[in-house]
Parts: structure tokens; sequence; C-alpha cells
């Protein structure tokens, strides 16, 4: 339920949890175990594909947030020097009960600005609440599409312009493609993971941190591109390295 | 009482009559070849309509004045006739009237549906999904490639299923999200929807026509007055049925030209 | 079957089955009447909710987030929960209220004791036929309880959106299930009620009760019935197809290579039209379901007010006839831009004409016979009047409706919904007011308050012209149906009529309250009614006391001697003589 | 009311007062009581079987319409063989029928002397034994359906297959419940005529409905 009320108390709730969130980490930081971590970077070999302009002329009021910088696709944004953005990094293999069990307490939020999703990639630990917020003056109705059989329900609702966040969380590990019927160029997706995650900047770059010493097994993931797999050992202190190239079709 | 209500009556007739009479909220101005007839027929249908409307409602309200105060006193009459009357006048006068209606309105009709589009006619496709209309173009080759449903996808902007790689009617196709078309040309509207009932609806071009999934309709037309007008759905097809719109620009000859090499160039 | 018959002759005293379970129509044609009350309260609280969003697109309605929070978070209505909203209202009144108030639940009540019956032939089937249908009313409130909420594909549910399932939107899936199943449990409730009126009236007529004797509410109910078995004996095996087309995966409705979300669906080859073809050839009928016993309580109101009979009797039987068979051959009308052979929308455009022709007459009679009454006027005959003048103003649209060339203008647009309102919303309701003060004294003993009555009446009558004349307007302009706000250019300028209507709206549902509290006030405080308060001829006020006793006629059953509406005569007892007084008089004759 | 005689004694219609002939009721001496009247008028069952019938009828009338539209747009009708023993169950209900009409011949001969004697009861059995017979020959077909991998939702033949045969099961199992309901009334004496006649009227029309149906599916599946 969500009144206008229990609205505000929800915003002073989110803060709160932050708060608290922040001190976890901390918390997480001084503990030894979770000192090591793992960066390195995503690329793409061969000619990225070309990504389409979006032309939202269907509503006006999305025409009218672009009309500066025309939207274009997001499935595969390719840096500068060949590195992947939004490309996401877990770990699927080597995790001690602990860590694949933490789950974060922060909620992040998954935001629909000028009629495209912001971020484009969410990444949520299973069991994580995140919120759908609108930061536009047109109805959206988000529909995310869970594959049947994970464990996660898919659902569809519309926030008109003004509504209150939509609070909710997944419940199985799942890729799970978001849309938006009323705006169809509108998609984006919900990574749902296990365990410490990290997602590529611009220029491909990643670091997955708060990993105990030992033996994992990275996987990186790609909208267009699918899963790539590296065994990878951290040890304390110094950070492990594990770079990822995909290869364009 | 009575009398009051009888007053009543008329006053609401009469003002409800008045915004059709001064056309405060009328049809869209017609921009299309083929729109003049139904216009007339509109206009036919609604004086017909209007003298029936007011015609019954002051008769009833006249009687109610009439017979409303009668003395104890008074014998019940019956209208001149009787009921022979009554049928004769329906039949005679409405029957003969609605079926004039009706020839003139076939009329009508046929000259929208039981033309065949002219061969020059420019072949545009349209993709009715929920909740936006797309538009495909055939490019220089004048042919479109097929449709395959399992490559349709939203996502990547592939709004009409078009394998590129392998069909060569599809390599120069023109997808867009706005249709345009250039004045006095015939279009010939090749409709598919990719998943539900919608409708292809231009007040101002006076089409109307529901897309049926797994039935392909066509529809033929030419816009005769340059402008930007709106396409809308008129068939309920989910939560998003109120704005599932798409713009349509009727262009100078020219500047459609240009526009469909400035979309080719942004496929 | 027939001693049940028998077995409701003994008086029953245990209060379950004097009330609640009841075999005596008096009881169940009360029960459908609550039912109808009930069911017509929801639905206008429904469309007072769609009005205020049509208006005030982003307007929080206090609380409204109790109803449902995913429908309404922050207390603004979502688009899904507007349509969710519009297709309940339209479901429960087309079904709970214009086909239960008028046919099944004055029926009921009146065409037992107009044919002079003891009671139907089959109680325990007319027991069944209520308690059926408050199942299906109780199955289709559910679906505002499960978690999508309920169906919002409208009330013709057409198909595909009706039948692929959750994938095509909130409560496309339970909620389209339970539509169809509370339609179909509708069917067979009706089916029911539809055997027993058919067979009270054919079999059930007392001594003397031919059928030119009858008056003109039991040949309303009479046709109606025969409408009604003929109408939902196809509405529900069509509702049977798309349930299997949701559980059983079947693909009677879905075409192949749809694609939903770009998810291929799993259906194939279907037929999207076949659900309309089913649908409106049930729908149409339904149509003259909702309005014919209208049209047989105003007359019966009428003449009895007039203080004459119709110039024509028969001729407004056979018209009701007409109406009813002509109501068969008109369903295409619904689908002129459907992608039906536009060849066959010119076909199915003549009959819809045609049937101009028994609507007019029944008018003109109307009229004709008004020419010369005696008129009483009293609450029952105000609506009655207002009935008239309704039915003109929804029917002469009609004219724009039956040709295809003008449906590519209006088709989907205001001016259908107003259309429609009109003809067979606003003008069954006008009947049901009519019946509701002109019976009120014989159902419960007492009068209804006048006072209120008029002024219920007023409000309602200019109200309803305030709300509906406008709907045509938006049509002509443009402004297509089942738009949950008005997004589209051309139709932004349109709002403000929206509001004005929205405010007619909100004042004419507020008057109906002061029907609601006339209702209850009179049942418990009106004055004690005489026998026959409004002189009237036919047998319902030949009963020994009001209400009826059991048996209705205190275990003596009437024999009839004169036509049932002997007015404008010198009668001993004035200026009209029942259908049962034996006193011999010159009859009055009527032509054609 | 043990074993008393409901049907009306053969009276001549009286002709009502001016000229008008009323309800069936006419033949009731004036303003009798209802009770009287119920043993007088023919009682609504005999009316009221005949509206049931065109009730099912429209039903079936609207599946077979749908059939034809599906069929007709359709691209993905598979023909299948109707399996054999629907021909034998034909024979079956067929049988019944004749055995229905047998047994209707003997009640009324058995009611027209009065009720004594022995009960004719075993052509009802038989028949109710054949009906139940009727039924179970549907359940093998549609199992033998299931076998060739033919369900309710393989393909629209199928599918309108099992519709039409579970829907007229359906109404057949009714018609058995009739005839236990004759059988009963005639096993406490309490039946009248016309519950047999509405009854044997709904089972030949299940009859009929069936070998159109069969017509049908034979030609269109």
């Amino acid at each position: 339920m969500k009144t206008s009320h229990t609205g505000k108390f929800a915003a002073v709730f989110t803060a709160l949890m932050l708060v608290c969130s922040g001190s976890l980490l901390l918390d997480k930081k001084v503990s030894a175990a979770g000192s090591g971590s793992i960066t390195g970077s995503v690329k793409l070999t061969g000619t990225a594909p070309h990504m389409k302009g979006i032309d939202m002329s269907k509503d006006p009021y999305c025409a009218k947030q672009h009309a500066t910088d025309p939207a274009k696709m997001e499935n595969v944004i390719v840096g500068s020097d060949g590195g992947v953005e939004n490309v996401v990094l877990y770990i699927t293999d080597g995790l001690q009960g602990a860590e694949a069990s933490a789950v974060p307490s922060d909620e992040p939020k998954f935001d629909q600005k000028g009629c495209m999703y912001i971020p484009h990639v969410l990444v949520v630990d299973a069991g994580q609440k995140f919120q759908v917020i609108t930061s536009d003056q047109t109805t959206h109705n988000i529909h995310p599409l869970p594959a049947p059989g994970t464990g996660n329900i898919g659902w569809n609702k519309s926030q008109p312009p003004g509504a209150p966040p939509i609070v909710t969380d997944w419940k199985a590990p799942e890729a799970i493609s978001v849309k938006c019927n009323i705006h169809p160029w509108m998609h984006g997706w919900h990574v749902v993971v296990k365990g410490p995650y990290a997602v590529t900047d611009g220029s491909g770059n990643y670091t997955l941190k708060g990993l105990p010493p030992g033996a994992y097994t990275v996987t990186a993931w790609q909208e267009e591109y699918g899963t790539q797999t590296q065994k990878v050992t951290v040890a304390a202190g110094a950070p492990a390295k594990a770079d990822f190239t995909f290869k364009a079709k | 009482m009575a009398k009051f209500f009888a007053v009543t009556i008329i006053v609401i007739s009469i003002l409800s009559a008045i915004p059709i009479v001064r056309h405060t909220w009328w049809m869209a101005q017609d921009i299309s070849t083929h729109g003049q007839p139904i216009d007339d027929q509109m206009s036919e249908t609604m004086a017909e309509a209007g003298i029936s409307f007011l015609a019954s409602q002051i008769l009833l309200a006249v009687f109610i004045w009439m017979f409303s105060n009668s003395k104890p006193s008074d014998k019940v009459r019956n209208f001149p006739g009787g009921a022979t009357t009554m049928v004769l006048g329906a039949f005679l006068l409405v029957g003969t009237e609605v079926l004039a209606l009706g020839a003139f309105g076939a009329k009508a009709w046929a000259n929208v549906y039981f033309t065949p589009p002219a061969a020059n006619a420019i072949p545009i496709q349209v993709q009715a999904g929920q909740f936006a209309f797309y538009f495909r173009y055939p490019g220089p080759d004048g042919s479109f490639g097929p449709i395959h449903p399992n490559l349709l996808s939203e996502a990547n902007q592939n709004f009409f299923g078009i394998d590129a790689d392998h069909d060569p009617d599809s390599k120069d196709d023109i997808v867009t999200a706005e249709m345009a078309i250039p004045v006095n040309r015939e279009i010939h509207l090749l409709m598919h929807s990719k998943d539900l009932g919608h409708s292809f609806f231009v007040p101002e071009l006076r089409v109307q026509q529901d897309f049926v999934p797994g039935l392909d309709l066509s529809m033929h037309f030419t816009a005769t007055k340059i402008g930007r007008y709106e396409i809308v759905c008129t068939q309920l097809c989910g939560l998003g049925h109120y704005n599932m719109k798409a713009y349509l620009s009727v262009m100078s000859q020219e500047d459609y030209d240009n526009w469909l090499k400035k979309q080719a160039a942004l496929q | 079957m027939h001693d049940t018959a028998h077995a409701a002759h003994q008086a029953p005293t245990s209060f379950i089955r004097k009330h609640v379970f009841s075999l005596d129509h008096k009881v169940i044609g009360k029960q459908y009447y609550g039912l109808a009350l009930a069911a017509v309260l929801i639905g206008m609280f429904l469309s007072w909710l769609m009005r205020i969003h049509l208006g005030w697109t982003n307007f929080a309605i206090p609380g409204l987030h109790l109803l449902s929070a995913n429908g309404a978070p922050g207390d603004v209505m979502t688009p899904e929960y507007y349509l969710q909203l519009m297709t309940m209202h339209g479901t429960i009144m087309v079904f709970f209220v214009l086909t239960t108030a008028p046919f099944a639940a004055f029926g009921n009540y009146f065409l037992p004791i107009q044919v002079g019956a003891e009671d139907m032939p089959f109680p325990r089937f007319n027991m069944m036929s209520f308690w059926v249908t408050l199942t299906a009313f109780i199955v289709l409130l559910a679906s505002f309880f499960v978690s999508d909420g309920p169906t919002l594909g409208g009330w013709t549910q057409y198909a595909p959106l009706s039948a692929v399932g959750a994938v095509a939107g909130p409560g496309e899936g339970t909620g389209v299930v339970l539509w169809a199943a509370s339609i179909g449990i509708f069917c067979i409730g009706q089916l029911l009620g539809s055997l027993n009126f058919i067979t009270t009236t054919l079999d059930m007529r007392t001594k003397g009760m031919s059928l030119w004797r009858l008056p003109m509410t039991t040949w309303a109910w009479f046709i109606t019935s025969v409408m009604g078995l003929t109408a939902f004996a196809v509405l529900m095996p069509a509702c049977i197809l798309l349930i299997l087309d949701h559980v059983a995966g079947t693909s009677f409705f879905v075409a192949s290579n749809t694609v939903i979300n770009d998810q291929l669906q799993p259906h194939a080859g279907g037929s999207t039209l076949l659900w309309q073809h089913l649908f409106w050839f049930f729908g149409h009928p339904e149509v003259y379901i909702a309005i014919v016993p209208g049209m047989g309580i105003v007359s019966h109101v009428l003449i009895t007010n007039m203080r004459r009979p119709m110039l024509s009797h028969r001729t407004l039987v056979y018209s009701f006839g007409a109406l009813a068979v002509l109501s068969y051959m008109v369903y295409g009308h619904h689908m002129f831009v459907s992608g039906m052979n536009p060849v066959s929308s010119l076909v199915f455009s003549f009959p819809t004409l045609i049937i101009t022709i028994p609507s007019t007459i029944v008018v003109l009679i109307w009229l004709g016979s008004l020419y010369g009454s005696k008129l009483r006027i009293n609450t029952a005959s105000l609506f009655s009047l207002g009935f008239i003048s309704m039915f003109i103003a929804g029917g002469v649209s009609g004219f724009f409706l039956a040709q295809p060339s003008l449906d590519i203008m209006l088709h989907a647009t205001y001016f259908v919904v107003g259309h429609f309102h009109m003809v067979m919303g606003v003008a069954a309701m006008f009947g049901i007011f009519a019946g509701t003060y002109f019976w009120f004294p014989k159902m419960y003993g007492r009068m209804m308050n006048e006072t209120l009555g008029k002024i219920h009446f007023w409000i309602t009558f200019v109200g309803t012209y305030c709300i509906f004349m406008p709907f045509h307007y938006l049509g002509l302009a443009g402004n297509i149906r089942r738009y949950q706000a008005f997004v589209v250019d051309y139709m932004q300028p349109l709002i403000p009529v929206h509001r004005f209507i929205t405010i007619a709206a909100l004042t004419t549902g507020a008057a109906q309250l002061i029907f609601i509290f006339n209702l209850f006030y009179s049942r418990f405080k009106g004055e004690v009614a005489p026998a026959n308060p409004w002189e009237a001829t036919s047998l319902e006020w030949s009963t020994p006391s009001s209400p009826p006793p059991f048996d209705n006629f205190g275990g003596k059953l009437p024999v009839v001697y004169h036509d049932p509406y002997q007015y404008g005569i010198d009668g001993s007892t004035g200026d009209y003589v029942m259908q049962d007084s034996p006193e011999q008089i010159k009859t009055v004759r009527d032509e054609a | 009311m043990a074993t008393t005689v409901h049907e009306p004694p053969k009276l001549e219609r009286r002709p009502a007062t001016s000229g008008s002939n009323g309800g069936f009721r006419d033949m009731l001496p004036a303003g009798g009581l209802p009770r009287t009247a119920q043993q007088y008028a023919p009682p609504p069952a005999s009316t009221g079987i005949w509206v049931v019938l065109a009730a099912i009828g429209m039903s079936f009338a609207a599946l077979t319409s749908a059939l034809v539209v599906r069929k007709g747009g359709s691209t993905d009708w598979r023909h299948f063989t109707l399996p054999s023993v629907l021909y034998f169950n034909t024979l079956l209900l067929i049988a019944s029928s004749v055995t229905l009409e047998i047994s209707r011949k003997r009640v009324a001969a058995f009611m027209g002397v009065g009720r004594v004697g022995e009960k004719p009861l075993r052509w009802l059995y038989l028949t109710l034994a054949l009906g139940l017979a009727f039924v179970a020959g549907q359940y093998i077909a549609w199992r033998q359906l299931n076998a060739q991998g033919l369900y309710l939702a393989t393909n629209p033949a199928s599918s309108f297959f099992y519709v039409f045969t579970a829907a007229h099961a359906l109404h057949l199992i009714g018609g058995l419940g009739g005839l236990l309901r004759v059988i009963m009334k005639l096993n406490n004496s309490s039946l009248r005529k016309t519950t047999m006649d509405a009854t044997s009227r709904y089972w030949h029309f299940m009859d009929v409905l069936w070998v159109y149906l069969l017509l049908l599916l034979w030609m269109k599946l």
C-alpha cells in the first residue's frame, strides 16, 4: 500500500536503510575475509554492431526529451578502445556459504527517464529489494519477463507520472528482460546474481570487490553475446586479474 | 407538473440539437478523395434523424401538455385513423426514409471498399502491436521481404521480423515509426498485426479498419491536403490502448522523397 | 418435476424456506430485485470512479489504493485499472442489472399473477435460476480479489486479447477465466428462468385467459424469454471455448504467428473473428432482452395512467415480436470494420435499418395513444414518458450506426457509447423505475413516497440528457471509447466536455440515493396501499391482499372475462373494469 | 397419494366466456382451487421439455457453426479417422431408444389398467444399461484417441471432437438421471405419464443429436 503518507515513510525508511547498509559495507571492509578483489576489462573484437537510433515520435513527450541528443539502442555499447559497457561480472563458483547468502540491504533504483531505462542493466542479488521509479511525465508500464520455471514470477504494472516507487525483488538468479509495452522501444535487464558482482563502465573496466582469498569462477554476461567464464585465484591484498573478450557476430 | 415536463422535453430537445446544427463538435475536415460521399451521407442522415428526433419529442411534449389535465367528464378519444395511421406512417415515412439512406450509404461504402487500388499506388506496410504502429516502405526494389515471426523483436528494433541477410527483398526496406505519404498519390496500405486485434483510424482520412491477426487486410486512399495528422487505435488492445498512436505526415512529393532518403540512411 | 409444484403449495414455515431458499416466485422475484439493486450500486460506483478519472486523469481519489494497491498506486488510477473498472461496469450493468431487474425480477413476481397462476410450473428450477445467477455474480466479483485483478477486455471480451492469457496484460489470465465462468453460469440461470417463463405463459394461464388477453408486460416477458433461451444458449458454449483456450491450450480464437512481448505464442490457426460472431449473435438479442421488458412495463404503466387501451394492443405485440425476430439478423452491424467481408456488411445493414420500422411503430402507437387520453401524472407515469423520450433520443442515433459508410467515422467512438447507454441503458433503467413505483404497493403493501419520487425523476431525467447527449458530440469529434486518458492531440480540446459529463454523472448518481432511501423508507414507513391504488385492470390487482398470499389468489383461481385493458368505459366501479369481473360491458375493441 | 391416476379426465374443451379460448385450464370448473388446477391442466413438463430441447439444439448449432468457421479459416486442421467404437456406440444408443419406446408402451398400459400387477421395470433397466454402455463406449473412444497422441489441445480437429462428445455425454448423463427418476417414481407409483413422455423425448433427442454429431464429425474431421 502506498499512500502519500506511506510514500514519505518509504522515503525516510529507504534513507535509513542506506545509512545502515553503508555501515554494513564498512563492516565488510574491515573484516579481512572480504579484502580480495578481481579487476579487469571486457573488450569486443570485430566490428561492433550498428546501434539503430530510436524514433520516439509516437509519444511527443519522449521525443521532446531527446530533441538534442537522439536516443540509440543500448544492446551493445562499445567504448573508444573496444571496451564493452554494461557487462555483468559475478562469481558462479568458489563462494563460501557466507558470501553467497549475504544479501545487500540497499535498494538500487531502476529509473524510467526520457522513455529509457537507467541503468540499462540493473544487477541485484537474489532476494535483494530494488525500486522501480519514474521521472517521466508520461505513463509507463513495467513488464519484466522471467523465463518460466526459474522461480521468478513475471509481472506487469503501470506507473503514472508521480506514482510512488514499486519496491520488489527477484527470488532466483536469472537475466530477466524488462520492457514497456506503451513505449515498445524501452528495453532493459534485471540481472539477478548471488554474491558479489560488478558492472563494466564505459571503457569496459570493472572491479569485483569483497572476495575472501580463494579460487573462483568468474562469469561475464552480455545481453547479446551471452556468458564467458574464467577461473581466477584471489590472494589477500593484491587484486587478481581477469580480462574477457567477446567476438562480434 | 405535466406542462412543466412538456416544456422541459422541448427545451432539452432543442438544446441537444443546437451543437449539432452549429457543428460545435463535428467531424474533422475531410482530406481524402473518397470522403465527400461519407460526409454528405452524414449530413443527410443527421437531417433526417434530427427531424425525427425533434418531431417526436415535440409531439410527445404537446400531447402531455394537452391531455394531462382532463376533466372526469371528458371522454377518451382515438387518434384519427387509429393504429392503421401509425403503421402506415412507420412504413411509408420511416421505412422509405431509412431504406433510401441505406441505398445511398451503400454507394458511399462501395466506393471505399469495392474499388481496387490503382496500379501506381504506393505500397506501405503497417505493423500493429501493443502499443504502437510501425511502417515499412519497400525501398527502390518496390517489394517487401517476408515477415519472420521468430525474428520479430522490439528489443532489437526489428519490428517486422526482417532478415536482411537472407532476404534480398528486405535489404532496402525502410522501417519507420511515423507514416509519411506524398499528397495526391494513392496509398495502398497493407495491414498486419503481430499480436492482437487493433484498428487503424484517421478521422481526417475517413478510414477506419481493424487489424485481424492471421488475416492480412489492405486499404487504399489518397490524401489531398498537406499536414500532420494522427493515426489512432480504436480496437481495445490492452492497457496502452489509449496511447497507441502514430503521426501521419502528408507531404509534397519532393519533401516525401527527401524524407524517405533520410529514413533510408537511418536504417 | 411437476409434483414439486405441488410441494410448492404448502406455504413454508421455516425462515430459510420462506425467505432464503424459497420456491415462491414472488420471493424469488424480490431476491432478483435485490441482486439487481446491489449490482447497480456497484456498477454505478465504478462508473463514478471512471468518470472522475476521465475528467481529471491524475486526480488522486482518496483511499482508492484500499480498493486495489496495484490498480491505484498513490490513489491515482492506472490505465489497466481504468479498463478493469470499465469492463466490470459493462458486465455488471448489462448482465446483472439490465437482464435481471426488468426481466427476471419483475417477470418472476408478476408473470404468474398476471396469467392467473398460483406459481411457476417448476419452482425448484426457479429457485435454482436465482441462486445460480447469484453464484455467477459472486464469481465475477471474485476477480477483483485475484492478484492481477479483473479482466480489462471490455464487456465484449474480444479475442485474441481475451484468449492469449496473462501475456496480453493484467487480468487477462485468471481475470478472463473468472469472467467467462461467471457469464457461463449466468447463462444457465437465465435458461432455467426462460424455461419457467415460457411454460407459465403457455400452460398456466387461468380460465378465460387467452393469449390476446395477456397484458403487455406478460407478452414482453414471454417474447424476451424466447430470445433469452436462444441467445444465452449460444453464449454459453462460446464461454466454454474461451475458457478452454486458457486452461487447456486449445486454439479456437488465437491465430498463428502471434508475437507478444517478443515471444512467439504457442497457439496456432485460431479464428479471431469467430468470437465476434458468436458473441454478437448473443449480443444483439441481448440488447432487446434488456429493452423489451422495459417497453412492456412502460406500456402497462402508461395504459393504466392514460385510462385507455393502446391504439392497438395486437400491433404492439406484433412489433415486439418483429423486434425479437429481426434482432437475430442484424448482429453483423457490430462488425462493419472488423475485417468481415464488406459485402456482408451491406447485407447486415439493411435488416438493421428495417428494425427501425417496428421500433417506430411502437413509439407512434405510444404517442398516438397519448392523444385523446386522460393522462394521470405520477412518478410511475413520468418515468414511463421519460422512457419514451430516452428511447426516441437513443433510437435515432441508430440511423447512423446502421450504415457501414458512417460506421467508418463512428465505430468505437463515444457516439456508440451514447447510443447504447441511452437506448438500452438509461431507457431500460427508466422502465425499471416505472415498474418499481407502479408495483411497489403490490409488492410491499405500501405506497412509495411521491414527492421523493418526483425529485428523483427530475434530476434523473435532466441529468441523463446532460450525461449522454454530449457523448454523441464527442463521438462525432472522433473521441474513441475505452481510452483512459486523452493524450491524442485532437482529443485534448474535448476534455472540458468530459468534465461537464463527469459533474452531471456524479449529480445524477447522487440522485439515485434518493431512490434507494425512498425504497427503504416507504417499505416500512410508507402509507398503507389500497387494494388497487392505480385503478388498474390486470390480475395482479385482483389478489386478495398486497402482497399477495402464498398462492396468489387465496386458494381460488380467478376467471378472466375481459381483454386486459378495459379503460375509458362506464363500469360500475368507475372508468374501468377488471379482467376478472364478470360485469358485462361494451368492450373497448382495438382496431387492426 | 399412493396410486392415484393424475391424468385429466377426458373433458371436451368448453369455449370460455366471450368466445375466447383461454389456457389449458379452461377445462377447469369456474374459480377452481389451484390444487385441482394442478390435476386438470396437462402438466407443463410436456411443454417444458420442448423448451429444453430447443435450448440444447441452439447450443449445439452454435458449436457447429464454430466448427465450420474455425475449419474454414485454418491451415492447421489435421484430419483423423474416428475410432470405430463410435459406430458401435451409435448402435447401442439407437437400441436404447427402441427399448425405451417399448417400456413407454408397457408403462402406459400398466397405468391404463390402474397400476395393478407387476411394474414394467425390465425394459427401463435395459435402457439404463444401454445408456451407461454408451457413455463407457465414448470413454473408450477417448482412450483410443489418447493412445494415438490426440488430446484436447493437439489440433483443432481433436479439440472439436472432445468438445462435442463431452458436451453430448454430459447431456446424456442428464438423461440417465431422468431415467433413474422415472424408475423411482414408477416404483413408488407416483409416476405421471407426462414425466415418462418428457424423459423419453429427451432421450430420443439425445439419440438423434448423437447421430447428427457423428455425421458432422465424420464429414468434418
